[in-house]
């Protein structure tokens, strides 16, 4: 069984992906570059990472939603395969239309970096299932197009879905009901805007991060 | 050819970027200012063709990148005289 | 090559090119003839202060800059430190002073685009970026446009290529009113088997340009970062360069990629000066010629002439000299990165610079003159007049201390910058172990090598107290060294080397040349003491609007190396019960501190001298009760002395101080005098005794000087405020001036 | 009254931006687009007034904020219908 992160031009979280995976799974994933057309066989989850992807040129993760490698995956993700879009890849799941609603520029229109307080709201997901439910966990946020959006007919059907799975306690973008993380209605795709891959291990200042990987990856 | 899309949020999507505008010149002494909104324009330059194919092909362009249709809308503009 | 008429380089003409009458007959000698306008804008961009160091040179030349750590020193594009099993960190400093006053977003964001190519050309990959900023008063019309373009710029750079931003330092200050100053730090990691240099070696070489296109950008800036701004210069903008961290990102990637083969023999980037600079210091250094063909050069505009070729100065572009057989894989490695890439010329043997342009040879010059035989002036230099010095008595007490206190905190240097640093991205790469978020005195960031992360961390900061640098020069250039040896110091580092950037004014005065060199022997004399060598740096004149230079502002960034993780120290681990010591002496020194300006709106009286012996004893004394685990919080003293430490040490505790003045001073002199070689330390109730004593067997100044623990900030015979209410106006102070909802303190 | 604001860059001036979608456009196999420049609209509405005075306001709009002027032009247009 074998993990995988795929690289964009101007990933730039895809070691930090890796990293927290090999902690994990014992195995370093394989980097999957955006020109190849499919995702290997033996994966069964794929990391699609932060960073600023084609530089966030038109819009933040647009370009990367159209590369040959995410078509692959939302075929496979459609057939169940897990995949978590963190941070520039929320944004790209997003653009994909592999999760509903859309990522705006943060409301104070500047970027963002800071320890986030998160919520769980929904802690039987596949990528939550570890997490005591009724704790609080601490996650860095970093960007500038974190806002989430999505109409009242949207918004309402992922809420009444469960598919809202964690919760800002202190909104720093704007996003609506202060939602950082979703998964589509199938559970199997998760997109946050937090990185918890920056909170897994004790020289990051917190280990929050780490149950979410290995949540997954237990349920594999 | 030249083809130019205007993008724009969609009603109903709240427009921080074009709230934080009008705040600043409101603060700046421009009081007649009573609301702004932002968009893209996106210029494209085309090699030259039919006007109804040429339109179909920008509107796939802007359906499948330029656009983001969840919360934005487009509106296509031709111009046959290059520039 | 075709001669041209004998009007065609004007007076005038040379005038407008930044040369003397006399650097023009030089070229004339060095020629034997009249330059065409290619070569005379090359030797204009070569001969400017900022590629030449003219003013400067002999001066740098006296830093130490050697130690058994130092692997490059300065004379590289970066310096390069050996921090053991076989890892070299690579940094420097470097200003974009005038670009960001012109456009602060694109102006700071390129600067910080150029100093990372300067460390990753070395082979080394980006780790960190640490950021010194100067602004103009806060209520200047154009500050606050000013910090909110230059700290995006920042940010929209540095997060986009993927390197946190771990540190930095704000001042505000009318000195800068018409010329803030935008100084960029990068930190690499290499190994020390693979460090590249940018001396081209060899004849026949091929010449690679790899990166973004050439287009008319910023041409002149180098000329332009060596002159005066007046008023006009904001009408007469030259085209300003536009940074593509996009770009950047693809080109750090692809360059590694090849650097982890034998394919190149010298690399360069090209930053001020573009190609001209690139292309004549890989051949001057490697002592040999170079052809360039500059119709192969990748163009983004139709019509450039050969002149703007190489006064260009657009961004994310390298040259190097590729082995040759090897051009097959140089090619597909950048054009797997989607990078223009091509191949624009060879090494010679014949030590000139000949450029062809659309058939014709557009410029053939000798190498030698436009390196070695730069200018090299020693200007007059007049020493700075000794102030006096402030005795405590001297100065008013202040009527009701709570408001003193607040008064010093919510001074526009010391109060919090979390406006500025949360547009940072501080965690990306996940090597981050501490940032500005803690408050601490240091970043710190950890080795993350071929095989995983490492126990081993550098600490990073920068540091430099420009209102010390203007009242005294030595004193104010050692107290930069001085602080930033002592902050690395406190997160237990071990200081390794400095890099610099000399920002000053126009160096044709001799009293503004006097000020670099006292600032310049300062800094030495501290280098020297504490074995910290400087091994990169940058050197920014000529910062002055209408005849009114900067303060003198020599920011020092200095690295250190942790050797072990579970060592890091930070301010932030005092205890309720602790007792609080004070490392080093007290004479309750008021003269030119943040107390007398916040409160008193005077900037006078001598700075407190910077005692090296006592640094050196003081600082190594606590590192070791770092080493020993003896501490549990430490914080040096700077700005705003103990008073200001122990607020900075409880707002990132979170508990409450409670401190005495055992001392005959005065409570103002005692609480926010600013003498130097001091630390704050927190410590248990065990280790007090054996702390005091065995200071007292070094002779290292030790006393208690309070508790920890409760809610409020009190000093006995002073003042007495909540520490929320304290902290929420710290932390209100910048918001608030960007919001533009108050006014200046 | 509307003012409608139209920025973008100088010739000259780099479009990283613009290139990318470009390339990103040919990828998807778009073929016929030659290039791209990416400018923004900013929409304001204003409280009505003599057409010279607002145009005049608008212009000092751009200068101070809504234009980078070291590096973008802008034009303006005026709309008296309200939308
Ligand atoms: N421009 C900046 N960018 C990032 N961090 C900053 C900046 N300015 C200040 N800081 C952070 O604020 C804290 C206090 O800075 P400073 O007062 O200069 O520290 P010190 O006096 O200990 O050198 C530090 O942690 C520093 O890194
Ligand atoms: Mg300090």
């Amino acid at each position: 069984m074998s993990t995988a992160v795929i690289v964009f031009p101007a990933s730039n979280c895809d070691r930090d992906a890796a990293v927290a995976l090999e902690k994990v799974t014992g195995k370093p994933p394989r980097m999957v570059w955006h020109k190849d057309t499919s995702i290997p066989d033996d994966v069964r989850f794929v990391v699609v990472p932060g960073g600023f992807s084609y530089g966030d040129y038109l819009r933040s993760g647009a370009i990367a939603a159209n590369s040959p490698v995410i078509r692959d995956l939302k075929d496979k993700s459609e057939a169940g395969l897990p995949v978590l879009g963190i941070c520039n890849g929320f944004q790209i799941l997003t653009e994909a239309g592999m999760l509903p609603g859309a990522l705006m520029r943060n409301a104070n229109q500047k970027f963002v970096c800071r320890i986030s307080r998160l919520r769980l709201a929904n802690a039987k997901t596949r990528f939550t299932s570890q997490y005591d439910a009724k704790h609080e966990i601490d996650v860095p946020v970093a960007h500038h197009d974190g806002n989430y959006f999505a109409d009242d007919e949207t918004l309402r059907r992922i809420e009444g879905g469960g598919q809202v799975v964690f919760r800002y306690s202190e909104n720093p973008n704007g996003s609506r009901n202060d939602i950082a993380g979703i998964v589509n209605a199938s559970g199997n795709v998760l997109g946050m805007m937090p990185h918890p891959e920056r909170a897994v291990d004790t020289v990051h200042g917190g280990t929050d991060g780490i149950t979410l990987f290995k949540s997954i990856v237990g349920s594999l | 050819m030249i083809a130019r899309v205007y993008v724009g949020l969609k009603p109903g999507v709240l427009d921080p970027q074009g709230r934080t505008i009008a705040a600043s010149l409101n603060d700046l002494g421009f009081d007649e200012v009573q609301d702004v909104t932002q968009g893209k324009i996106i210029e494209l330059k085309l090699a030259s063709g039919e006007r109804d194919t040429v339109e179909a092909r920008v509107k796939e362009m802007c359906e499948r990148l330029l656009a983001n249709t969840v919360i934005e809308s487009y509106r296509i503009e031709l111009d046959e005289e290059e520039e | 090559m075709a001669r041209k008429k004998k009007s065609e380089i004007t007076p005038e003409i040379v005038a407008e090119h930044g040369l003397s009458e006399d650097e023009y007959a030089i070229v004339l000698d060095r020629l034997g003839r009249e330059p065409n306008l290619t070569e005379l804008g090359i030797f204009s961009v070569m001969w400017s202060e900022h590629c030449s160091y003219k003013s400067s040179r002999r001066h740098l030349g006296k830093f130490l800059t050697t130690s058994d750590r130092v692997i490059q020193g300065p004379g590289e594009n970066a310096g390069v430190i050996d921090i053991d099993d076989g890892d070299a960190i690579v940094f420097k400093m470097e200003s974009h002073n005038h670009p960001s006053f012109i456009e602060p977003y694109q102006g700071a964001a390129t600067g910080v685009g150029g100093i990372m190519r300067d460390v990753f050309t070395m082979g080394a990959r980006p780790i960190a970026l640490m950021n010194a900023l100067r602004f103009g008063e806060p209520g200047h019309p154009k500050t606050k446009a000013l910090v909110s373009g230059v700290v995006a710029g920042i940010g929209g750079y540095g997060n986009c290529v993927g390197v946190p931003t771990v540190g930095g330092e704000t001042n505000f200050h009318p000195g800068y009113n018409g010329n803030i100053l935008v100084n960029a730090m990068c930190v690499g990691l290499a190994r020390t088997d693979n460090v590249f240099y940018s001396a081209a070696k060899g004849v026949g070489n091929p010449i690679f340009y790899v990166g973004s296109k050439t287009g008319r950008d910023g041409i002149h800036g180098a000329t332009m970062a060596s002159a005066e701004f007046d008023d006009d210069s904001e009408e007469k903008r030259p085209t300003v360069q536009v940074g593509d961290p996009f770009t950047e990102k693809l080109l750090i990637e692809a360059c590694l990629e090849l650097m982890a083969t034998d394919a190149i023999i010298a690399i360069q980037d090209m930053g001020a000066a573009g190609l001209t600079s690139s292309s004549i210091e890989m051949a001057d250094k490697g002592g040999v010629g170079i052809a360039l063909n500059l119709d192969k050069v990748p163009q983004r505009e139709t019509g450039m002439s050969a002149y703007e070729m190489m006064l260009s100065e657009s961004q994310e572009r390298m040259l190097m000299v590729i082995q040759p057989g090897k051009e097959k894989l140089a090619f597909q490695v950048f054009e797997k990165w989607e990078l223009d890439v091509a191949e624009i010329g060879t090494t010679t043997d014949t030590g000139r610079l000949v450029l062809t342009h659309k058939r014709k040879t557009v410029c053939d010059i000798p190498i030698a003159p436009l390196a070695d035989d730069a200018p090299n002036y020693d200007r007059p230099h007049e020493p700075t007049a000794p102030r006096e010095i402030l005795k405590p008595d001297e100065v008013d007490e202040p009527a009701d201390y709570n408001d003193a206190l607040i008064q010093v905190m919510t001074d526009p240097d010391m109060a919090s910058k979390r406006w500025i640093w949360e547009q940072y991205d501080r965690h990306v790469m996940a090597d981050t172990v501490d940032s500005s978020q803690s408050g601490g005195d240091a970043a710190i960031v950890r080795i993350h090598g071929p095989d995983g992360p490492t126990d081993k961390a550098v600490a990073i900061t920068t540091d430099c107290t420009p209102r010390y640098c203007y009242a005294d020069p030595v004193q104010g250039g050692r107290q930069a060294v001085a602080e930033s040896w002592r902050n690395l110091t406190c997160v237990g580092a071990n200081p390794v080397a400095i890099t610099d950037c000399l920002n000053f004014g126009n160096p044709e005065r001799s009293e503004i040349m006097g000020q670099f060199v006292g600032c310049i022997e300062g800094m030495n004399e501290a280098c020297r003491a504490f074995d910290y060598p400087v091994v990169s740096g940058n050197v920014s004149l000529y910062n002055e609007t209408n005849g009114v230079a900067i303060p003198p502002t020599p920011a020092v960034g200095g690295v250190g190396l942790i050797p072990d993780l579970t060592l890091v120290q930070s301010l932030g681990g005092a205890r309720p019960g602790d007792t609080l010591i004070l490392i080093g002496a007290t004479e309750g020194w008021l003269g030119s501190s943040i107390f007398l300006r916040a409160l008193q709106n005077r900037e006078d009286g001598a700075p407190p001298p910077v005692d090296l012996q006592a640094e050196r004893h003081n600082g190594d004394y606590v590192r070791k009760l770092i080493r020993n685990r003896r501490v549990r919080a430490v914080h040096d003293l700077s700005d705003g002395g103990l008073a200001a430490a122990a607020c900075e040490m409880a707002f990132a505790s979170g508990i409450g101080m409670e401190l005495i003045n055992p001392s005959e001073l005065p409570a103002h002199a005692w609480y926010f005098g600013e003498d130097q070689a001091r630390y704050l330390i927190s410590t248990d109730g065990n280790s007090v005794n054996p702390i005091l004593t065995t200071a007292d067997g070094l002779g290292v100044p030790a006393m208690i000087v309070g508790k920890a623990g409760g809610t409020r900030l009190k000093a006995k015979g002073a003042f007495d405020v909540s520490l929320d209410g304290l902290r929420g106006r710290w932390e209100q102070w910048m918001p608030e001036l960007m919001s533009g909802a108050t006014e200046t303190v």
